[in-house]
């Protein structure tokens, strides 16, 4: 059983989304309990994992390799680490709630459930693959089925083109959903085109013969390569994870996306983009990461308050959320980039929280939405009164989004804030604090403008608070901000355990390197 | 010195000809010229000692391909009547062609003066038609059978795409008839469904 | 003599079963004569079959032709290619010209003779016969439409062919004035002659020349205007055919003259190549983008493969045009199956718009998922053979040191997504027209060759591994 | 007379069968160019056979010959067929596909 | 049962109640029950937070720590209870405070729907708890985290009236302001992480200055200190028992208690000493000059706050530990004490303005006499408590020769006084308004707290000695000149008040000439400076968007737009012309040629 339980958290959504093929379209039941299964396997796994993963040895566990092609040291090599533990259960949290989220879906839920099921699975495959090239088409596994779920079941925002490149912007159907669908899997694909470069670099440097991510991370790299291919890496996963100015997929993307899509987009796989950065980035090429490091760090502190600042006077609920996504995003890179035990702690913790936070986020959004039939937040008002539990929930992940102590989102804020001061870098800190004010701004003038107040008005009549399983998606997820909020080692010394394992080398490296700028002028 | 002269006259019959064959504004004429162009050419092989070209270049070129060409003239013939003019063969887009070709002499003239040429001396004896035949069926007999497969094909195509009309089948009007008419063919068949 | 015939085998049985086709229709009444697209597929298969099993190794009339896994490869692209359009093109050419189906295959049975034979001919004459034995039938089947057409169908298909015709022709005379100067500066028509002479100016002009010339045949830019007005006005069934096979023998030619030939000289034709793929590559992907016709888009989409499939040609070595046969394979099979889900859903239709596939998806389910896999795999996207295809190109070229084209091209694949998904959208995403909403019906053959091709393309996605070392090892013979 | 004069004339030839192909609007006019650039490079051929380069230009002139045969043939049956569909055989007029 | 087991005890019963009661939602809606647990989940937590104290000082001085590892293993970032006097006391006091006034809100929210009753319990609930952890911690991390609960809880409090548009906008401003000071607290806390690896309250640290400079500026929010008080006032907008509990007696006081607690970092830091002595000086005198103008009874208690926090920041920065902390138990008495009784009057009267009260002593003879109490304990009228503590920091100020600041708490001492007086005269006295009328006593359920806090009141000021041994001070009251001027101030202060309120209604010429002043301190000018600065954020969030969507997004729709035309235009290249094609054809060869033979 251990050694193969990778394989059944990958593979389960997988086998569920081909028993799903086998049932006609029009039997909506048995599709959602198939699609609900197969998330709940993986979410039994990945607690499983958890469960039986050995702290005190650390390191890679549960490892299983499958060879693929051979001839260019291609296998499919399947391992968990401290950071794979908390990621998976993260996955299996958000596709467990989304699978609930989605369940009243009536639009060829067949499809829909496929394509979802398909995408968790790169998701999965992502977290626990060793190999870097299996890495890389986990990841486009991941990453490209959004075209189609965005397409088809996505939603156009009321975002009018105005102002004086009006006639372009409509030229390119701004805001419609076949737009973010088309721009999102285009800058994706860019960001994959630069990610395929620089691990084709990486291949080569390390003398082709394997794309074992561990002997790789062991390989030492010639320092010029490694200052060059970081920052394709960087961009490249960067662009998922949305980094400024690689961000703007992602408003026009989450904002068209149906809930459960932007639940698991948003929660789940803009976190693939981070953990890129840093487990393929920062660990197989500790110079270029600490060379960069600076760079990666003033640009993660950017993303930080202008997303935030840019959620502030979007009008749109889902615009406001993606936002935070992309301000939130920013803490896991600010993280990343201290290279700080405590930084890195946080960026874990940040993708682990932010994951369930933004899940929770757009799980209600999405209800608001179904009910209201309109995401114009300066029309609403008042809704607490006809729908409490949204609005508690919705508070709930505001609070977290904001850093409010007890949420999950307060310890990984915290300890970023801590190994950014730590390592020196006040000044990416202060933005990034001050970016977290500004999420208090709006989240809690949404909250407001939403819930507070006299109304609702007589434009939304069909009303109602969360019904059935919906309540499930919002309790599980909710649960899990709270639990991993005040009792944060639950998952936080997983993350220890390898970020303690990885760090000693960075380290070594940050303390040999000089940041890029100065090395580019030698 | 003669035979300076006599290739300068060759020479330029060749060019004028060739520049009437693409020139004159009567396609008939026009095929003429070619002709001539065709037939000096084969003065050419005859100074070059290869008379076995120079007879194949009479009898294939102005017997057969100057012969198609002006049926193919004949053929198309009606389409001047229709626009009224006798004349038919004019030309156009001459200004923006004349650069391209300027260059391209220019570029010819440049090539062959920088290319070392007057060590290459004639063959001192002429090669026979049999060596000819004997290479055409030795290293190129591969070459000759293809050719004549590529005939073959050429002549069958032109025939069936020139060919006036299917007969008796696609005379009828509607299309779908004859669909239905053809067990074979159930593409139509069932898109009549 | 048997001993000499050996390399050519396949060829000659390809010669004997087209005679035997042509005797049958002159025997076959005109209502019975689809039963002549069946004959031309099992021909075609029986080769493909019988490729495995004969040896085809050997030299052949003097060294004229060299057989081995470099032609076999070939040999195999082009009868699958052959198959697969034989098999498809049934109910059209039943339909569409009833009384001239035998001719239509004996064309693209000749074609494919003048293609197998490209691949193994060592001189230039031999080159040159089968290159034109390939071209010509391509410009008749691609008028090959009926001449009096009330309806309106086909209305274009004399300009199309003619159009091919054209080009073909003018490049016809500048190959041939390209080789007549080769011929003159090298002394030899033989590939291996051609190396050892030194350069002159007059020998590069002539290799430009050749180049030119070649290059039409796989479209490439600036070579390429005539391939999207013949894709657009030819059958359907046919420019699957024209948009793979031909142009992998036209690389094959390319491949003879300019790797075999002139590999000594490569610093000379080099970085024309290279300004040919640039081109090709922008281009291509370009104009694709603004097509709402799918088969022009697909024709210029075929355009930006070339451009890939130019950088593996450019780079020359072994291993790097083991990847071109790679990727031609691979290409071959994903654009036939392309072209053939356009034939179902176009139908009638002359001209095959965007909207024509919208909710392709709910009409025919399976067909509209051939379809998204066959443009993935032409967009590269992972787990199809396009994918792997364009990943050993950009490999290649990196490990050349052209990692700017590594560059370029990887930006214009996504470009190239963006076009193919346009499709794709239309497919999935778009509601049917109210007059469409009945599922497009497939007669079996072609459901059969749309089948074969989604197989070859997801096995070549899935598993790679094989194919990969065939294709490298049908390049060994550049091997320096 | 030395070689570069035939090959000076031969690409003279080409360059007036160009010229023809770029130029006329007819499509027979057309083949009558195209059949110039052949026989330029039949020129060509001829030359350099009789300049020391063996008789394998002969050979390869009989060759371009016949296939400039086979061209013209399947040249002209296009044309008939344009002719069938268009009644005018002016190539700048088929221009029904573009863009 | 140990200390220790107490402490957490009256740390978690309230979360359990608060847990309880929130999650079940059937129960919450049915309000009284639920009210019902959460009084008594309160009581439990008084009774522990008594059996605390009552272990003893000998238990408590030397400190008992109980800590366990919270983000990581060991001590660096743990979370516990730390019990000596200081927070023994503080946690009696917080739990005294909390249940009386739950107990008060059972009546004073009787007419509540049973749902937001439970609801407004379980936020009593979750206030005590958050308040516990802030009293409890072991460190400064804790009390970051029980510290930015009180403030979600305060936010939740505020905005209990959510359907009603002015309580929503108090809400948030009272917790973007106060969060807005948080940043502070984070920076000090990331400070002293990264220079001592911990969160000790003893730490020592040459960053002391900065981190007890940004800790200070955290606590200027929280504790509404000039200019970062101006969501106080607001904040009046929730009910009038919150107001005693969070916004009077224990939350506001928070920041109090956490600079008592790190007494030992800002001793390291002289000028943040400085600084706090000036900023709760001016805070002192400024928001009692603005009580004066008030004209609704809870603003008057809510700049009283004001004034006395700047009081008890002002003792801190003369480095007078004990007299802060003192005043702020005195003050939790007897503010608390001040708005429940306000509380009564409202309740009674069903407003806040002071114009719709009057005459209400005779009868409400109970309450007015508490809130009688209460203003006079405020004023510092001996024997009260006020006077105790009051006393104290005034000494204090000119112990340590900060005359500035004394000569501003002296002046704010006085307009207490005054202000006080002037509205006992105005609410208790004078001519009854229409609704005064009808008014009548509470019930027994609002009347008990009411007692019990006046009790303190009176008597609270002779806990200074206890208090003092309970946390390691010296203290015996004597009597100073200072303390005497105060005192003298102070009655000076309720003789103009009654001059000016009283039946004589005299000095019309000083009401008259203060008009402007008032008028302008109306103004709110801090207010509108933080309204300007709201409007200058959603400008700049809107300015970035803007260039978010047109340009840095642009940069992508530009560059699709870009490809887009490029390929139109190429298209024109394909004219359809043949002639055209081989052109290009020829065109090439002609470059390629040109290359070749030239290069």
């Amino acid at each position: 059983m251990s050694e193969h339980i990778l394989s059944v958290i990958v593979a389960s959504p997988f086998l569920a989304a081909l028993l799903i093929m086998l049932v006609p379209g029009d039997r909506h039941g048995p599709i959602r309990v198939l699609g609900f299964v197969g998330s709940v396997i993986s979410l039994l796994g990945a607690i499983y994992v958890a469960l039986h993963y050995d702290q005190a040895r650390g390191g890679m566990q549960f490892g299983v390799v499958y060879p693929f092609i051979p001839r260019f040291g291609i296998d499919i090599r399947l391992a968990a680490d401290g950071w794979s533990v908390a990621l998976l259960l993260l996955t299996g949290i958000i596709m467990t709630a989304g699978s609930l989220a989605s369940a009243t879906l009536t639009n060829r839920p067949k499809e829909f459930y496929i394509l979802l099921l398909v995408l968790v699975a790169g998701v999965f495959g992502v977290f626990v693959c060793q190999d870097l090239f299996i890495f890389f088409l986990f990841y486009e596994i991941a990453v490209l089925p959004m075209y189609l779920l965005i397409g088809i079941w996505g939603s156009k925002g009321k975002v009018a083109a105005a102002g004086p490149f009006k006639a372009v912007w409509r030229d390119l159907d701004v805001g419609g959903k076949e737009y973010a669908a088309m721009k999102l899997t285009l800058m994706l694909l860019v960001g994959s085109a630069a990610i395929l470069v620089g691990m084709f670099a990486i291949y080569f440097a390390a003398g082709g013969k394997s794309f074992d991510m561990i002997a790789l991370a062991k390989t030492h790299f010639p320092r010029d390569m490694q200052l060059w291919v970081f920052p394709m890496l960087w961009l490249g996963f960067g662009s998922l994870a949305g980094v400024f100015p690689f961000h703007t997929w992602s408003p026009d993307g989450h904002a068209a996306a149906p809930t459960a899509v932007s639940m698991l987009h948003a929660g789940v796989l803009m976190k693939l983009g981070a953990f890129g950065v840093m487990r393929v980035g920062m660990i197989i090429l500790p110079e270029g990461a600490a060379a960069w490091a600076p760079v990666v760090g003033a640009v993660a502190a950017l993303n930080v308050i202008y997303g935030a600042v840019s959620a502030m006077s979007q009008k749109d609920l889902k615009y406001v959320i993606a936002y935070s996504s992309v301000s939130h995003m920013g803490v896991v890179m600010l993280g990343a980039a201290t290279l700080d035990t405590d930084g890195w702690n946080g960026a874990v913790y940040q993708m682990f929280a932010h994951g369930i936070m933004t899940g929770l986020f757009f799980a209600l959004v999405g209800l608001i939405y179904e009910r209201a039939h309109s995401r114009w937040v300066p029309s609403m008002g008042g809704f607490a009164k006809v729908m409490p539990g949204v609005a508690a929930f919705f508070t709930l992940a505001g609070l977290s989004s904001l850093g409010m102590p007890g949420s999950a989102g307060f310890v990984a804020e915290f300890l970023v804030f801590a190994g950014a001061w730590k390592s020196g870098n006040i000044l990416w800190a202060i933005p990034a604090m001050i970016g977290a004010w500004v999420t208090a701004v709006y989240v809690l003038r949404a909250t407001k403008m939403i819930f507070w107040g006299d109304g609702p008005s007589h434009e939304f009549h069909d009303l109602h608070d969360a019904k059935r399983v919906e309540w499930g998606a919002l309790w599980i997820l909710g649960t899990c901000i709270v639990l991993f909020g005040c009792a944060p080692r639950l998952v936080l010394d997983f993350i220890g355990t390898a970020t303690g394992e990885y760090l000693p080398a960075i380290a070594k490296a940050a303390a040999s390197i000089a940041p890029v700028a100065l090395e580019i002028v030698k | 010195m003669m035979e300076r002269l006599f290739f300068g006259a060759v020479a330029t019959v060749l060019i004028f000809s060739a520049l009437m064959a693409v020139g004159t504004r009567n396609l008939v004429r026009a095929v003429l010229w070619l002709g001539l162009t065709l037939a000096t050419t084969s003065m050419f092989y005859i100074m070059l000692h290869a008379p076995f070209l120079a007879t194949l270049q009479l009898i294939l070129y102005t017997g057969g391909v100057l012969s198609l060409m002006l049926f193919g003239v004949m053929l198309t013939r009606r389409s001047t009547e229709q626009h009224g003019v006798e004349v038919h063969n004019e030309s156009n887009g001459q200004r923006r062609a004349l650069p391209i070709v300027a260059v391209a002499v220019g570029l010819i003239v440049t090539a062959v003066g920088r290319t070392d040429l007057s060590t290459a001396t004639p063959a001192a004896v002429s090669p026979e038609t049999r060596e000819i035949g004997q290479r055409i069926l030795g290293t190129h007999l591969l070459a000759f059978e293809v050719l004549s497969v590529l005939l073959l094909a050429a002549m069958v195509g032109a025939i069936v795409i020139a060919r006036r009309k299917d007969a008796s089948l696609e005379g009828k009007d509607d299309p779908r008839d004859r669909a239905a008419a053809l067990p074979g063919s159930r593409l139509s068949s069932e898109r009549e469904t | 003599m048997s001993a000499d015939l050996q390399p050519l085998m396949l060829d000659a049985l390809l010669t004997g079963g087209l005679l035997l086709l042509l005797i049958a229709d002159l025997f076959i009444k005109d209502e019975g004569k689809a039963v002549l697209a069946d004959l031309t597929a099992l021909l075609f298969g029986g080769l493909f079959a019988a490729s495995f099993f004969l040896d085809t190794s050997g030299t052949a009339f003097s060294g004229a032709y060299v057989g081995g896994a470099w032609p076999l490869f070939f040999k195999r692209l082009f009868f699958g290619a052959g198959l697969l359009t034989a098999l498809a093109s049934r109910g059209f050419v039943a339909e569409r010209f009833p009384r001239r189906q035998g001719e239509f295959y004996l064309l693209l049975g000749a074609c494919v003779l003048g293609m197998s034979l490209l691949p193994g001919a060592q001189n230039l004459i031999l080159l040159l016969v089968a290159f034109e034995l390939m071209g010509l039938p391509l410009s008749l089947m691609a008028a090959y439409a009926k001449t009096e057409d009330a309806k309106g169908q086909d209305r274009d298909g004399a300009e199309g062919g003619l159009k091919l015709y054209v080009v073909g022709a003018a490049s016809t005379g500048i190959t041939v004035f390209g080789l007549s100067l080769v011929f003159g500066m090298t002394g030899s028509l033989e590939f291996t002659g051609l190396a050892a002479a030194p350069s002159s100016p007059l020998l590069t002009l002539g290799m430009f020349l050749t180049l030119a010339g070649m290059s039409f045949k796989i479209g490439a830019v600036p070579f390429h205007m005539w391939v999207p007005d013949t894709y657009q006005a030819a059958p359907t069934p046919f420019v699957a055919f024209l948009s793979s096979a031909p142009k992998a023998a036209g690389f094959a030619a390319l491949a003879a003259v300019f790797l075999r030939g002139f590999g000594g000289a490569a610093e000379a034709w080099v970085p024309a190549v290279l300004t040919v793929t640039t081109l090709t590559l922008v281009v291509g992907n370009l104009m694709a983008i603004p097509q709402s016709n799918v088969k022009r888009l697909l024709a210029f989409s075929g355009v930006a493969h070339i451009g890939y499939m130019l950088i593996a040609l450019a780079i020359g070595d072994a291993e790097a045009t083991g990847v071109l046969l790679f990727y031609l394979a691979g290409y071959t099979v994903t654009n036939i199956g392309a072209f053939l889900v356009v034939n179902a859903v176009g139908g009638r239709d002359a001209d095959v718009e965007i909207p024509l596939f919208n909710g392709l998806s709910r009409r025919s389910p399976g067909l509209a998922a051939c379809l998204l896999i066959f443009l993935l795999s032409l967009a590269g996207i992972p787990f199809v053979v396009g994918f792997w295809a364009k990943l050993y190109v950009f490999l290649e070229a990196w490990r050349a040191g052209l990692w700017w084209l590594t560059l370029l091209g990887a930006l214009l694949a996504v470009v190239g997504l963006w076009y193919y998904l346009q499709i794709a959208y239309a497919a999935y995403i778009r509601a049917p027209a109210d007059d469409r909403t009945q599922p497009v019906r497939l007669d079996p053959r072609t459901r059969l060759a749309v089948a074969v091709c989604l197989i070859a393309v997801v096995g070549m996605g899935a598993w790679p591994a094989p194919f990969i070392t065939n294709a490298l090892d049908a390049a060994a013979v550049f091997l320096k | 007379m030395g070689l570069e004069s035939y090959v000076l004339i031969a690409g003279f030839l080409f360059c007036v069968g160009l010229y023809g192909i770029l130029t006329r609007r007819n499509a027979i006019g057309v083949l009558v160019s195209v059949e110039l650039l052949v026989n330029a490079a039949n020129i060509n051929l001829a030359a350099f056979a009789h300049f020391g380069r063996g008789l394998d230009g002969q050979v390869f002139v009989l060759f371009t010959t016949a296939l400039t045969v086979a061209e013209v043939v399947v040249g002209l049956a296009l044309v008939i067929l344009l002719f069938r569909r268009r009644k005018d055989i002016l190539l700048d007029l088929a221009n029904g596909l573009k863009g | 049962m140990t200390l220790v087991t107490w402490a957490l005890l009256a740390l978690f019963v309230p979360l359990g109640v608060a847990a309880f009661i929130g999650l079940v939602v059937p129960l919450r809606r049915t309000g009284r029950p639920a009210a019902l647990i959460s009084v008594a989940g309160a009581l439990v937590s008084l009774a522990s937070a008594g059996m605390v104290l009552a272990g003893g000082s000998a238990a408590l001085k030397p400190g008992v720590h109980a800590t366990v590892g919270w983000l990581t293993a060991g001590t660096a970032t743990a979370v516990g209870v730390h019990l000596d006097g200081t927070s023994a006391w503080m946690l009696l006091v917080v739990t005294l405070v909390a249940t009386c006034v739950q107990i008060y809100s059972l009546g004073y929210l009787h007419d509540e729907p049973p749902p937001a009753l439970g609801r407004y319990f379980t936020y009593q609930s979750l206030f005590l708890f958050a308040m516990n952890t802030l009293v409890l911690a072991p460190n400064l991390l804790q009390a970051f985290l029980g510290w930015e609960l009180v403030g979600l809880v305060s936010y939740l409090l505020i905005g209990f009236y959510f359907r009603k548009p002015s309580a929503a906008k108090a809400a948030v401003k009272a917790f973007w302001v106060t969060k807005f000071a948080d940043l502070g607290f984070l920076i000090g806390l990331v400070t002293l992480y990264a220079q001592t690896g911990g969160f000790e309250w003893t730490a020592v640290t040459p960053a002391a200055t900065f981190v007890t400079l940004m800790l200070f500026f955290a606590v200027m929010g929280k504790s509404a200190q000039f200019p970062l008080h101006i969501w106080l006032p607001d904040a009046m907008e929730g009910p009038t028992p919150v107001s005693a509990l969070l916004h009077a007696a224990t939350m506001v006081a928070a920041g109090v208690f956490l600079i008592v607690r790190a007494e030992p970092l800002f001793e390291q830091a002289a000028l943040t000493r400085d600084v706090m002595a000036y900023v709760g000086a001016f805070t002192a005198l400024f928001a009692a000059c603005v009580a004066v103008v008030q004209s609704d009874i809870k603003k008057v208690l809510a700049y009283s706050t004001c004034s006395q926090l700047g009081y008890m920041v002002a003792a801190l920065g003369a480095g007078d530990t004990f007299a802060g902390y003192f005043h702020l138990s005195t003050h939790a008495f007897f503010k608390a004490l001040l708005f429940l009784g306000a509380g009564s009057l409202i309740h009674a009267v069903h407003s806040n303005e002071l114009k719709d009260m009057g005459g209400l002593f005779r009868k409400m003879p109970f309450s007015g006499t508490v809130f009688v109490v209460g203003a006079l304990a405020l004023a510092g009228v001996p024997p009260l408590a006020g006077f105790f503590s009051k006393d104290l920091i005034l000494e204090a100020m000119h112990h340590h020769g900060l005359h500035v600041p004394l000569a501003a708490l002296a002046i704010a001492a006085f307009l207490t006084a005054f202000y006080m007086t002037r509205t006992v005269m105005l609410a208790l006295f004078g001519t009854p308004s229409h609704a005064a009328e009808h008014a009548h006593e509470p019930g027994i359920d609002m009347k008990l707290p009411l007692a019990v806090l006046a009790l303190l009141a009176v008597g609270a000021g002779f806990l200074g000695g206890p208090l003092a041994g309970l946390t390691g001070h010296d203290y015996a009251f004597h009597f100073t000149p200072v303390g005497g001027a105060g005192t003298a101030i102070g009655l000076v202060g309720i003789g103009m008040g009654y001059f000016m309120f009283g039946p004589a209604q005299g000095g019309a010429a000083i009401k008259r000439g203060f008009a402007p002043v008032g008028a302008f301190i109306r103004y709110g000018l801090m207010d509108r400076l933080a309204t300007v600065a709201y409007g200058i954020m959603l400008a700049v969030g809107a300015i970035i968007a803007w260039i978010d969507r047109y340009v840095i997004d642009g940069l992508m729709n530009w560059s699709g737009w870009i490809l887009l035309v490029l390929g139109r235009r190429l298209r024109a290249l394909q004219t359809g012309n043949v002639q055209d094609y081989v052109y290009a054809v020829a065109l090439a060869v002609v470059v390629f040629g040109a290359w070749g033979i030239l290069r």
